[in-house]
């Protein structure tokens, strides 16, 4: 067996122990990464920067433990940096398995920065109805959330007082592992009038440009690349340390790097010496 | 005229924007009715190649010679999906070729109704080929509802009995990769179909022969030597005709400006 | 790289579950390598608890409040002289009759012919559930939306239906005919009838071709998801389990 | 055995379903809502025959004491767990999922195995990609060309100059030629259901009740 031969039969456990060694070192080791940050993610972080501070966002939360390698950065960072400039934040999610997370997420960071529940952020959980949740959150609130996420009535809670439906925030942020990004864009913005910035997964965000072009969407942070960047911009911005993201995304370009690479030999050694063909053409073939 | 007569009586209504929809099943049933009957009348029907279908009696007859058992999994979807449906046909065609030869056939089930159902499927496969002895009942099994507890078992089957032949028919999810690697890597031929258009990459890739979407639905008929089930084959290809000529001609006048093609199928509203 | 090892400790009731969940993803990661007994263990574990896991659903979602609730309900409301809880008792004993069915080929062969009785009926209303729908949104609506992106290119068309935008650029006459092209070579590609030969060829050949490309892009486009799936395994064993913080 | 009696089931209650959708009258609408509600019912039932299986399977290799019967043993506990705390133990008002040593079995022993399986797809789609993505012939070049240009096109591998048309080349393959493929594949997809669910209704294809050959 000569080498070319060797370079087309790889075996597949080498290339197991290849992928995991790409993944694991980026996670135990992460540098800040040199990337550019793309339209749509500084789009989305100066939209933000501009909301004034003691005003309202409201946060949809539409994701689940299922997808947080993708958004639950983002959340992060947003959180981070809402928090920061002492904005007011209403969580709501039209995900049933998505309170929890939200939940843990938000005490974690607004302990941080000494944030009272009630006062300056609240979690008033899940909504079944999809875009009917959304399009009713346009005349009132408080009648499709009657009570937060732990039961507290809506009327006891100091923050909800003055928050009656879109006109009361500044932005709404959607954090989307599905298409909840159209109901806000057709109701929340189309027939609100909020404005409105969004982040979406990897496999959705081709569907969500059209909107931001069309100025719907004010900012779009897209998948672990767009959360990756939007750590780098809250690094300069707030010197925050890049986390989960940052070291994911160096993961990711790795692990795709080595994929090709494989690729890459195989076909090396497959035009080395042309060999007759397998069964495996005649499938490809047919 | 009829429908103004059962609405007066029974106040039974049309739905609307059902209009075209309707149009479509009727012309298809009239195609089926109508190939079914030359059928039926004597007429065989000519059927190109499919190279995934020629291979099944190959695939089969290795697993004889090597004395090893073939392995089918009808997909983890329940028996209200159609193509679950289908590869339980399949499967009936497979287990009349496997009692044949005397080869073992095991089926990993996901949904305990489909499980039941393969179990009879077989055993009546196994019952016209006259024998119904060396039918297994056992090798026909449940294991779990479970996605990936599902997966995990059958990569133990796949790798622990080594099955020489294997069978991925019907819908998958994200498993598709897991099981065809794992076959794959046993040195096993695997022929899967599915309609599951995102899976169909990873079974490209991981198996010998793969039947791609409509392919799956032709297998049946294909294999069942019968021509007044092949004959539905013709209908398909009748609606497919129809289907294609009213894209090409509806594009040229709707790129010339007419919005008529749209309106019948309803999409410029 | 400095470490702060901080491991879950295994006696602390949170510890013990982080350390069994560790244990178990070492088990199927073990798979990698060859089929070993922890992996074996594994795999039984998990066929075990899975199906467990569906039973106690099935009980608590379906029959608890499916059809024992709904006995209970309508059978007070006979008590109280309402007809309505007919209903409510009827409905759940047909579903249970017809689910028994199923059992006969197991306790009672001569029966089996009751059982087919109970195949025909859920493959047949579940087919005809199937058509209707099957031909609006996979036969209607992927032809209408080819035509749609045709209309968006021509000034005249878009103009007459409220749902298109008029497109003028090339690029999207391109694109437009780019799909109507690979639809219908795509669709030639899966003609039965046809023998793969002379104009038919060269169709079917450009169909799969344009198939493959679709192939490679969905092949591509999985690769990240995946990764992210073990990165957050990954990120489970080193820090819920080892506390190794980079 | 006649099987004319199935048929007319079969063909009856797939009409009925085809009527549903086209027609808009109070009980037959009302009917079709009860066969889509009820199904779970039969399947909840027919769990009962999947768990009998998987119990003869089991109990069978214990019995035999074949190879790895002490694995069946592990397979009992793990169902019995899950039995034991989601259907015999309450606490306060918590039962079934709601348990919390039933949501402690879910989160610290099924989660993970699930999550684990699943993440094996990144090592499995690497491995695939490499013995697959072999330039043999025209096909087998597209699709590699392909899957490699939309996977430099998701992570910045490559940049500046060229490369940084990366992300839009990839968004143009998934819009139109994937787009187009999709596209062919449904159609002909949608076809293929309709007959063979017609076929069912029409009893042409009665294979599930066995003697299709008559």
């Amino acid at each position: 067996m000569n080498i070319w031969d060797k370079l087309q039969s790889i075996d597949r456990r080498w290339i197991f122990l290849v992928m995991f060694i790409v993944i694991i070192i980026p996670l135990m080791n992460p540098k800040s990464l040199d990337i550019n940050v793309s339209e749509p993610t500084r789009k989305a972080f100066e939209r933000i920067e501009n909301v004034p501070s003691g005003s309202n966002v409201l946060i949809s939360w539409d994701f689940d433990p299922g997808s947080q390698a993708e958004l639950l950065p983002t959340a992060k960072a947003m959180l981070h940096q809402l928090f920061e400039k002492n904005v007011n934040i209403v969580v709501i999610t039209l995900w049933p398995a998505a309170p929890t997370l939200a939940d843990t997420t938000l005490n974690e960071i607004s302990t941080l920065y000494n944030k009272q529940e009630g006062v300056d952020w609240v979690n008033l959980g899940f909504k079944p109805g999809l875009d009917i949740v959304v399009k009713s959150m346009g005349s009132d609130i408080h009648e499709i959330f009657p009570a937060d996420d732990k039961g507290k009535r809506v009327e006891n809670i100091p923050l909800m007082k003055d928050i009656r439906n879109y006109d009361d925030f500044n932005l709404v942020i959607d954090l989307s592992a599905g298409s909840s990004v159209d109901f806000y864009v057709e109701q929340a913005h189309g027939a609100y009038g909020a404005d409105l910035v969004a982040a979406a997964t990897g496999v959705m965000i081709g569907d969500f440009y059209p909107y931001l072009e069309a100025n719907q969407l004010q900012g779009l942070v897209g998948a672990l690349v767009g959360a990756a960047e939007y750590e780098k911009l809250m690094e300069k911005a707030y010197g925050l340390e890049p986390d989960k993201a940052t070291a994911g995304m160096q993961a990711q370009a790795k692990a795709h790097l080595a994929i090709i690479i494989f690729i890459v030999l195989g076909n090396i050694g497959f035009f080395a010496k042309r060999k007759k063909t397998s069964p495996k053409l005649e499938s490809l073939n047919k | 005229m009829i429908f103004n007569f059962l609405n007066l009586i029974f106040q039974i209504q049309i739905k609307e924007g059902k209009g075209p929809v309707f149009l479509v099943l009727v012309l298809f049933i009239c195609a089926l009715v109508f190939f079914l009957d030359k059928a039926r009348k004597g007429a065989s029907f000519k059927i190109r190649k499919i190279a995934g279908l020629d291979a099944v009696n190959e695939a089969i007859g290795r697993a004889t010679e090597m004395g090893k058992s073939i392995l089918y999994t009808t997909g983890l979807e329940t028996a209200s999906h159609i193509a679950t449906i289908a590869s339980l046909t399949i499967l009936s065609r497979v287990a009349k070729r496997a009692a044949r030869y005397g080869t073992r056939l095991q089926v990993p089930s996901f949904d305990p109704i489909v499980m039941t159902l393969s179990q009879e499927i077989v055993r009546e496969s196994y019952l016209e080929e006259g024998m119904i002895d060396s039918f297994r009942k056992d090798d026909i099994f449940y294991l779990t509802q479970e996605q990936f507890a599902y997966t995990a078992a059958v990569e133990g089957v796949l790798i622990r009995e080594k099955p020489a032949t294997v069978f991925l028919m019907g819908y998958f999810y994200a498993e598709s990769l897991l099981l065809a690697e794992t076959g794959n890597s046993i040195g096993a031929i695997q022929i899967a179909g599915t309609d599951a258009v995102t899976q169909l990459p990873f079974f490209i890739v991981s198996c010998d022969y793969t039947l791609i979407g409509e392919e799956l639905y032709a297998a049946s008929a294909y294999l069942s030597e019968d021509s007044s089930i092949i004959s539905s084959l013709k209908a398909q290809d009748f609606g497919k005709a129809l289907l294609w000529i009213f894209l090409f001609i509806g594009s040229i006048f709707t790129f010339f400006g007419s919005v008529k093609f749209l309106s019948i199928i309803g999409g410029s509203s | 790289m400095i470490f702060n090892l901080l491991i879950a400790d295994p006696l602390s009731p949170e510890g013990i579950g982080v350390w069994i969940a560790a244990i178990l993803t070492i088990g199927i990661f073990s798979f990698l390598y060859k089929d070993n007994p922890l992996f074996k263990f594994v795999e039984h574990l998990y066929v075990g608890v899975g199906a467990g896991y569906i039973v106690v659903v099935a009980w608590h979602n379906d029959i608890a409040t499916n059809v024992i609730q709904p006995l209970k309900d309508g059978l007070l409301a006979i008590q109280n002289n309402d007809p309505s809880g007919w209903s409510d008792v009827i409905n759940p004993i047909m579903a249970c009759l017809i689910g028994s069915f199923l059992f006969f080929p197991v306790i009672a062969p001569r029966l089996r012919w009751l059982t087919k009785y109970a195949f025909a009926f859920i493959l047949g209303a579940f087919s005809g559930v199937k058509v209707g729908p099957v031909i609006s949104e996979k036969l209607i609506t992927q032809v209408s939306s080819t035509l749609n992106r045709i209309c968006a290119t021509s000034s005249e068309c878009a103009a007459q239906s409220a749902s298109i935008n008029y497109t003028p650029e090339s690029s999207a006459l391109f694109n437009a005919i780019f799909i109507l092209i690979g639809v219908l070579c795509g669709l030639i590609y899966f003609f039965f009838s046809l023998e793969h030969k002379g104009a038919t060829r060269i169709a079917a050949k450009t169909g799969i071709l344009i198939l493959m490309i679709g192939f490679g892009a969905s092949f591509g486009l999985t690769v990240m998801g995946r990764v992210s799936l073990l990165i957050d395994r990954i990120q489970f064993l080193l820090v819920d389990w080892l506390g190794l913080i980079g | 055995m006649s099987n004319r009696g199935p048929l007319a089931v079969a063909f009856i209650a797939g009409m009925l379903m085809i009527g549903d959708y086209f027609l808009d009258w109070g009980p037959l609408n009302s009917y079709a809502e009860w066969v889509q509600k009820y199904y779970i019912i039969i399947a909840a039932f027919a769990i009962v025959l999947g768990v009998a299986s998987l119990f003869k399977l089991h109990l069978g290799k214990l019995k035999r004491k074949e190879d790895g019967w002490r694995y069946s043993i592990v397979t009992f506990f793990g169902f019995f767990a899950m039995i034991v705390t989601g259907l015999f133990m309450t606490s306060g008002d918590l039962t079934g999922t709601k348990h919390p040593w039933n949501a402690w079995l879910y989160t610290n022993v099924q989660l993970p195995l699930g999550a684990t399986m699943f993440s094996l797809l990144a090592f499995f789609i690497a491995s695939a990609a490499y013995r697959a993505f072999r330039a043999r012939s025209l096909e087998a070049t597209l699709l590699l060309l392909a899957a490699c240009l939309v996977m430099l096109g998701q992570v910045p591998i490559l940049t500046g100059g060229v490369f940084e048309s990366l992300p839009e080349i990839k968004q143009w393959i998934l819009d139109i030629p994937n787009m187009a493929s999709k596209r062919a594949i449904m159609i002909g997809v949608g076809l293929g259901m309709m007959s063979t669910a017609l076929k069912i209704i029409f009893g042409i294809e009665r294979t599930y009740l066995g003697g299709s050959e008559e």
